[in-house]
């Protein structure tokens, strides 16, 4: 039997890292301290670990087929590696799109092979927090780590977001319960506000609810901006839904709070104004920095969705939806993000890796990828093996393979490798099929 | 693998040669005596060599940067180069991609570039890309002087778990040296507050910022530190901070320096030789600061230099950083780190017409000019704070020459004149001066003096050749000609090897990461290991098991040693 | 009679749970489902499964009681059975419309399409 | 005096990046030149030549060159980019990014364009019969400044962010436009003739006049009363308040 301590929960962007893992005969039997969502992760899903085994679905060898309605057929990895690496060399307008349950070292490797094709990539921030880069190319980032909203954090707003169900641990470890130097009361000792267009169950542990009529966010953060600004006399009696008069009790907590921290998720990120939604509030926190200390961050999804935007922000200068088609990094989400280039069907051939296109796309963007060679890598069959050409299984990243993960606050962490792996590695996989793609270009 | 390089006009200012014809022999990344005749050749045919450059304070990697970049897609979409069979694509102008921050370092004949501010929990992002800039080699200073264990551990007087912690801290980090911003204005800033003298005392915990630098400096050289304590003042960015700045360097007259060098290190004098009380009355103190420095041994300093056009501010100084956001309508990221310190970002553009910018383009180059001593007064640009370093030929041009300072005058806005000195200097500097502020000085402040910096038997075998005949040009007048040659070398040698040949990069081998392992008593660590693990336990948002960078984000270290106890040579 | 709702889509734990488990019944049964309040389910005589209908296309999923959702708001997990009926423009910006789309709900008899028949519906 | 007329000769569906069709490009150049400029599609460089039919009447500067373009241009991005003279006349529909950074001349275009027609726009005329995709004479990503200067006209309707960071020139949407128009306008003037819903937020200078109704009114405008130009009665806001704006809003 095999104990580690202080393991990370790849699964959500709380990357909480306080997991003890019990592994025997390589398999995990026991996640102490990970929430029902890392638990699945780490002991559902674990290919070898687990009570669940036999209704989890992973995949155990490549496959190919030729024609999407037939049936799978198993391979080698050589043959299944070979045959990505043909469809992909082919491309005249190839999509690299996933990475968000991948490790930064598997994000290197995507963002070499994206150059060598001259492809697109594209991460899951894209249907999740890709608004939230755009609004930080607009008004910036003022933001904090989790520890310094925990430590001194006397206000906390949950804005279009719901830890209660997406982040389980977020309000124990971080936020609303939880306790530091300044804040040794925890819940006692803060006001949590939290907006919403229905009462979540986040929205019922709140001090203070503010139902906004869906899709009016924008108008509400400009109208808590301008009564915060001075201008309370030009807000109407109601704004998406909301009573002035809340608006302004709102503004009061807000501007007399010691050290005030927004989170905010997809109601956000996905509703009307999209990202200008968070370009406003980034505003708001600006404005309230002039009365008291604010800071606003993204509850990011994925375990390590961030650190694909960190990777590709550092190599090339850009967060994600980067088109390389002609040598050089361009990128503009909207033209060159992937529902962009699906949905106008210019897509001829895609790789979707760590992550499931299938499942998390409108059906317009899955309708061309079931019609073009889709190369699937991933441990898991997902909707998009369903719809993929060649499937690729590799090792699972934070439980079969170490690496770096970056945590919604973009505190970078090291996932352990809990089990060994019975498959390739994704970094294997990619190095591959690269060499091939240069082998099949004659370089 | 032996080179020779025959006929070069050689500055090596620490081993006396200044313009002489000498030949330079390497073998196995090293300067040795000779080589063999089976030696390749690269005949400089008189043109100048120095060793490579190397840059002391530079922001090239981690969150602060990265997050630059995110801001500034409008600056991500300059500087575009596509992939070639040994490049990367480059990308970026104030915050390059990490691609692009090596090639382009090289490409100027710098092969050492010290990244000046990262917090120890961010570290592991600092080296992850500092672990993707090619070539060149470098390190990353790490903050110390908001963090909780310094401040308490200074009210404490207790300088033997200062150290502890300082040496840990170097260790957890991978990190060279210690850096000092703002100091305990980084835990004000946790309240969005800031200290405003040297004497103010930091709520919570009981502790001056004076205090903080005095006792960072006597624990710096307890560790023995290589490098100093490298500090970013108070009070930066506001008028009349240069007394500020001035009592900074004073409190170094308390310590003694363990080493041959400083015993601290003022950063970017740009931002903190300035007089006036408001932005009305603003102007340069820099001729105060060169008038100290010119008496006193024990404080270098570097430039900061401004370069007018776009650039991108980023520093631990977080208060400064909103103050700028307000009072330029710009962009804003913040990065509050738990425990440690604050950081902020802010786009920025400096034209020649504002005022205040340029007085601040004089200041720099007055301190250089008026600093007697070029090993006191480092050329950088605190990229990408003054401005972008692929602009250091300019600076360098602007110092050999009068004239294209005059010429550069008369385009800036008339403040220049009244406000300035800079007018009235006629100083030019000559190769031998720009050879210690580019190589020797910083090589030297850094405590590196033994293997960078220089060209004798030992150092590293990093050389740049630039396509000027020192004996046949007038940098006074042909200064357009400078500044083109420093841009682009017509070779840089990197370890022995030739990475870059007519400005263009011909190889990209992996840098090294220099850190420092200092040792301490071992009790001492486990005393001071107590607090550490009660603050892990309470504080942190993350355990202790997790917090130090691994050896796998430093893969190829360059570990120096140092400590308060002898260190055993095994 | 026709509901006409404005719908959401977005995370649930047990959505999250079953994520790498997607061939499941557990998934289906967390995601395949449709959250109104108590009075917009009478309203359509409180049936087990309804359609829901959008600009962008239809899903049979089965019906839950939510009774934190104000009325005329309609919740789907997020994932495939959602996604037959967001809207794919992606406004500029490179994220569709997973939220905000006006859609009518009927109660059905029709049946919850399995994951693979739904994928399968893409391949045609 | 030079006329060129370009044809498509095929059906084209991975867009193609063509920013050397502009008359700067064009001018003086003979058939054969035209037809081997670079032109992209995806990750293959291609020519003008392999996807177009090209026939080239006289030969003349930028200012004299006619560029006339029949057919279905759905999918050719950046026709006229940076142009600073001459004319273009296109027959059809065109792709993103169409007259993009032009500082001079005239496009115009008798179907819709996609997003970013006139983006960084810094003079000349624009003239879209069609409609036009979001982001109408706005910004690059990042950038403080979108369109600085020319005219935009759209016959038909705009969607989101029209003329978004907009510093200078002027648009006119004889429809409807999508939401958020005049977004950080900084300078400028926007027209809309038809309804559109939260103009002129973060406005801080410029002004923008809503024939139309406006589906949802910014909470940040200060109400003036009433006035009125060229013989129509405004309601006249100023705003936004949070930015201390000085934009200026008209609402019929």
């Amino acid at each position: 039997m095999n104990v580690i301590t202080d393991a990370l929960c790849p699964f959500c962007g709380c990357l909480c890292d306080d997991i003890t893992v019990v592994v025997e005969d390589n398999k995990i039997i026991e996640a102490k301290h990970a929430c029902m969502l890392g638990s699945a992760k780490i002991l559902g899903h674990c290919r070898l670990g687990g009570n669940n085994i036999e209704t989890h679905h992973t995949i155990k060898e490549p496959m190919t087929r030729v024609d999407k309605n037939s049936n799978f057929k198993e391979v080698s990895y050589d043959e299944a590696i070979n045959e990505a690496a043909e469809i992909l060399a082919k491309s005249k307008r190839p999509l690299l799109y996933g990475w968000a349950s991948a490790s930064c070292e598997v994000h290197k490797k995507g963002l070499l092979l994206a150059e060598e094709l001259g492809a697109i990539i594209d991460n899951t921030a894209s249907v999740c927090h890709g608004p939230t880069g755009l609004a930080t190319h607009e008004k910036g980032s003022p933001s904090a780590t989790l520890g310094q909203i925990k430590n001194r954090a006397d206000v906390i707003v949950f804005w279009g977001c719901n830890p209660v169900q997406a982040h389980p641990r977020h309000m124990g470890r971080y936020s609303s319960f939880a306790r530091g130097f300044f804040s040794e009361k925890g819940r006692k000792g803060r006001k949590i506000i939290v907006l919403d267009v229905r009462k979540t169950d986040t929205a019922k542990m709140a001090d203070e609810y503010v139902e906004i009529q869906q899709g009016s966010d924008y108008l509400v953060i400009s109208a808590l901006r301008a009564i915060l600004s001075g201008h309370a006399d030009v807000v109407p009696a109601s704004v998406g839904g909301v009573l002035k008069d809340q608006l302004v009790k709102v503004v009061e907590t807000l501007k007399t709070a010691k050290f005030g921290a927004i989170f905010f998720g997809m109601g956000l990120t996905q509703s009307k104004s999209r990202y200008k939604n968070i370009d406003n509030a980034v505003s708001l926190t600006f404005d309230l920095n002039s009365f008291t200390k604010f800071v606003i961050t993204p509850m990011r999804g994925h375990y390590n969705v961030t650190g694909f935007n960190q990777v590709c922000t550092w190599e090339t200068g850009f967060t994600t939806a980067v088109d390389f088609s002609r040598g050089l990094p361009y990128y503009n989400p909207g033209e060159t993000a992937a529902n962009d280039v699906l949905n106008r069907n210019e897509v001829d051939a895609a790789m979707v890796i760590a992550a499931d296109a299938a499942a998390h796309f409108p059906a317009n963007s899955v309708r061309r990828l079931a019609k073009m060679p889709l190369v699937q890598i991933d441990p898991h069959w997902s909707a998009t093996t369903e719809i993929a050409n060649v499937v690729i299984p590799t090792a699972i990243c934070g439980i079969e393979v170490e690496g770096t993960a970056y945590r919604m606050d973009g505190v970078s962490l090291r996932l352990r490798k809990m089990i060994e792996p019975t498959h390739l590695t994704d970094e294997e996989v990619l190095e591959r099929i690269t060499q091939r793609v240069k082998e099949l270009r004659g370089e | 693998m032996e080179l020779l390089i025959k006929n070069g006009a050689v500055y090596d200012p620490v081993n006396g040669i200044a313009g002489d014809r000498a030949d330079i022999s390497i073998k196995d990344g090293k300067i040795v005596e000779k080589v063999s005749s089976g030696a390749s050749v690269i005949d400089a045919g008189g043109r100048l060599v120095m060793a490579g450059g190397v840059d002391a304070h530079s922001h090239i990697a981690g969150a602060k940067v990265n997050l630059g970049r995110l801001m500034r897609p409008e600056d991500s979409r300059i500087g575009l180069k596509s992939r070639t069979k040994i490049t990367r694509v480059y990308s970026g102008y104030t915050v390059p991609n990490v691609f692009a921050m090596g090639y382009r370092y090289a490409q100027m004949g710098y092969t050492t570039v010290f990244e000046a501010a990262q917090a120890i929990m961010k570290a592991r992002h600092t080296h992850e890309e500092l672990e993707e800039i090619p070539i060149i080699d470098k390190g990353a200073l790490t903050l110390f002087g908001s963090n909780w264990p310094t401040m308490d551990y200074v009210r404490e007087k207790n300088l033997d778990k200062l150290a502890a912690y300082v040496a840990w801290g170097l260790l957890a980090s991978r990190g060279f040296g210690v850096k000092v911003v703002n100091p305990g204005g980084g835990e004000m800033w946790g309240f969005g507050k800031n200290v405003t003298s040297l004497d103010d005392v930091v709520p919570n915990f009981d502790v001056t910022p004076a205090q903080i630098i005095v006792s960072l400096m006597k624990a710096n050289e307890m560790l023995r530190l290589p490098h100093s304590v490298h500090l970013h003042c108070n009070n930066l960015g506001k008028p009349g901070n240069y007394k500020t700045t001035l009592a900074s360097m004073e409190l170094a007259k308390q310590i003694k320096p363990a080493k041959d060098r400083q015993v601290l290190h003022v950063t970017h004098l740009t931002f903190n030789a300035w007089g006036g009380t408001n932005w009305g009355d603003f102007e340069s103190k820099a001729d105060e600061i060169a008038n100290y420095l010119n008496n006193s041994d024990n404080v270098t300093t570097d430039m900061g230099q401004l370069i007018f056009g776009s650039a991108t501010t980023m520093t631990a100084d977080g208060p400064v950083q909103y103050a700028n956001a307000k009072l330029l309508h710009a962009k804003w990221g913040n990065g509050d780190v738990e425990l440690e310190d604050a950081s902020g970002v802010v786009p920025i553009f400096y034209a020649k017409q504002i005022s205040i910018h340029a007085i601040m383009w004089a200041i720099g180059l007055e301190l250089a000019l008026l600093t007697k001593d070029p090993y006191k007064v480092l050329l950088t640009t605190d990229h990408p704070n003054g401005g972008p370093f692929v602009n250091y030929p300019e600076v360098i041009a602007l110092l050999m020459s009068n004239k294209k300072r005059q010429e550069e005058i008369k385009t800036l806005h008339e403040a220049v004149h009244k406000r300035t000195k800079i007018p009235g200097i006629e100083r030019e500097l000559d190769f031998n001066d720009i050879a210690i502020m580019t190589r020797a000085g910083p090589a030297k402040v850094l405590g590196l003096l033994d293997t960078k910096g220089h060209l004798g038997v030992g150092a590293d075998a990093d050389v740049a050749i630039y396509d000027i005949k020192p004996d046949q040009i007038d940098p006074s007048v042909e200064y357009a000609k400078i500044k083109s040659a420093f841009q682009s070398a017509a070779y840089t040698i990197k370890g022995g090897e030739v990475v870059v040949k007519d400005g263009q990069i011909t190889a990209t081998p992996m840098g090294r990461t220099f850190w420092v392992d200092a040792t301490v008593p071992e009790e001492q660590t486990e005393i001071m290991m107590k607090d550490i693990r009660m603050k892990f336990k309470n504080y942190y948002s993350i355990n202790l098991a997790n917090y130090m960078v691994q050896d796998a984000y430093v893969t190829h270290p360059k570990v120096v040693k140092a400590g308060a106890i002898p260190v055993k040579v095994s | 009679m026709t509901l006409k709702v404005t719908l959401i889509t977005g995370r649930t734990i047990s959505q999250g749970v079953n994520l790498e488990n997607k061939t499941s019944s557990d998934y289906m049964e967390a995601t395949a489902s449709c959250e109104l309040n108590t009075k917009d389910i009478e309203l359509l005589g409180k049936p087990k499964y309804v359609k829901i209908r959008t600009e962008y296309g239809d899903v049979v999923v089965k019906l839950k009681e939510n009774s934190s959702n104000p009325s005329g708001i309609a919740f789907i997990p997020m994932g495939p059975w959602a996604n037959a009926v967001v809207d794919p423009d992606t406004k500029g910006c490179g994220m569709p419309g997973f939220k905000g789309i006006p859609a009518e709900i009927d109660a059905t008899e029709n049946k919850v399409l399995l994951l693979k028949e739904l994928m399968a519906r893409y391949k045609q | 005096m030079q006329t060129v007329t370009i044809k498509p000769r095929k059906e084209i569906r991975i867009s193609v990046e063509a920013e050397n069709i502009s008359p700067d490009k064009f001018a003086g150049k003979t058939e054969k030149e035209i037809l081997s400029m670079e032109a992209w599609m995806g990750n293959q460089k291609t020519t003008l030549g392999e996807l177009f039919s090209v026939k080239v009447d006289g030969s003349g500067a930028a200012a004299d060159t006619k560029i006339v373009m029949d057919g279905d241009f759905s999918r050719i991005k950046r026709i006229g980019e940076g142009m600073t003279a001459g004319l273009i006349m296109i027959k059809g529909n065109v792709d993103m990014h169409l007259g993009a950074k032009m500082s001079g001349g005239k496009i115009s275009v008798t179907g819709n364009v996609d997003s970013w027609a006139g983006r960084e726009m810094k003079g000349g005329e624009l003239i879209i019969e069609g409609n036009a995709g979001y982001y109408l004479g706005a910004g690059y990503r990042g950038e403080t400044c979108g369109m600085r200067g020319g005219k935009i006209t759209v016959l038909g309707s705009a969607l989101d962010f029209v003329g978004e960071h907009m510093c200078g020139g002027e648009i006119i949407v004889k429809g409807n436009t999508g939401i958020l128009p005049g977004l950080s306008n900084n300078g400028g003037k926007i027209v809309i003739e038809g309804n559109t819903s939260r103009p002129g937020s973060e406005m801080a200078k410029g002004t923008i006049i809503v024939n139309g109704t406006v589906d949802e009114m910014m909470p940040v405008f200060k109400v003036e009363g009433t006035e009125t130009i060229d013989g129509v009665t405004y309601r006249k806001y100023t705003g936004d308040v949070i930015v201390n704006g000085k934009g200026v809003l008209y609402v019929k």
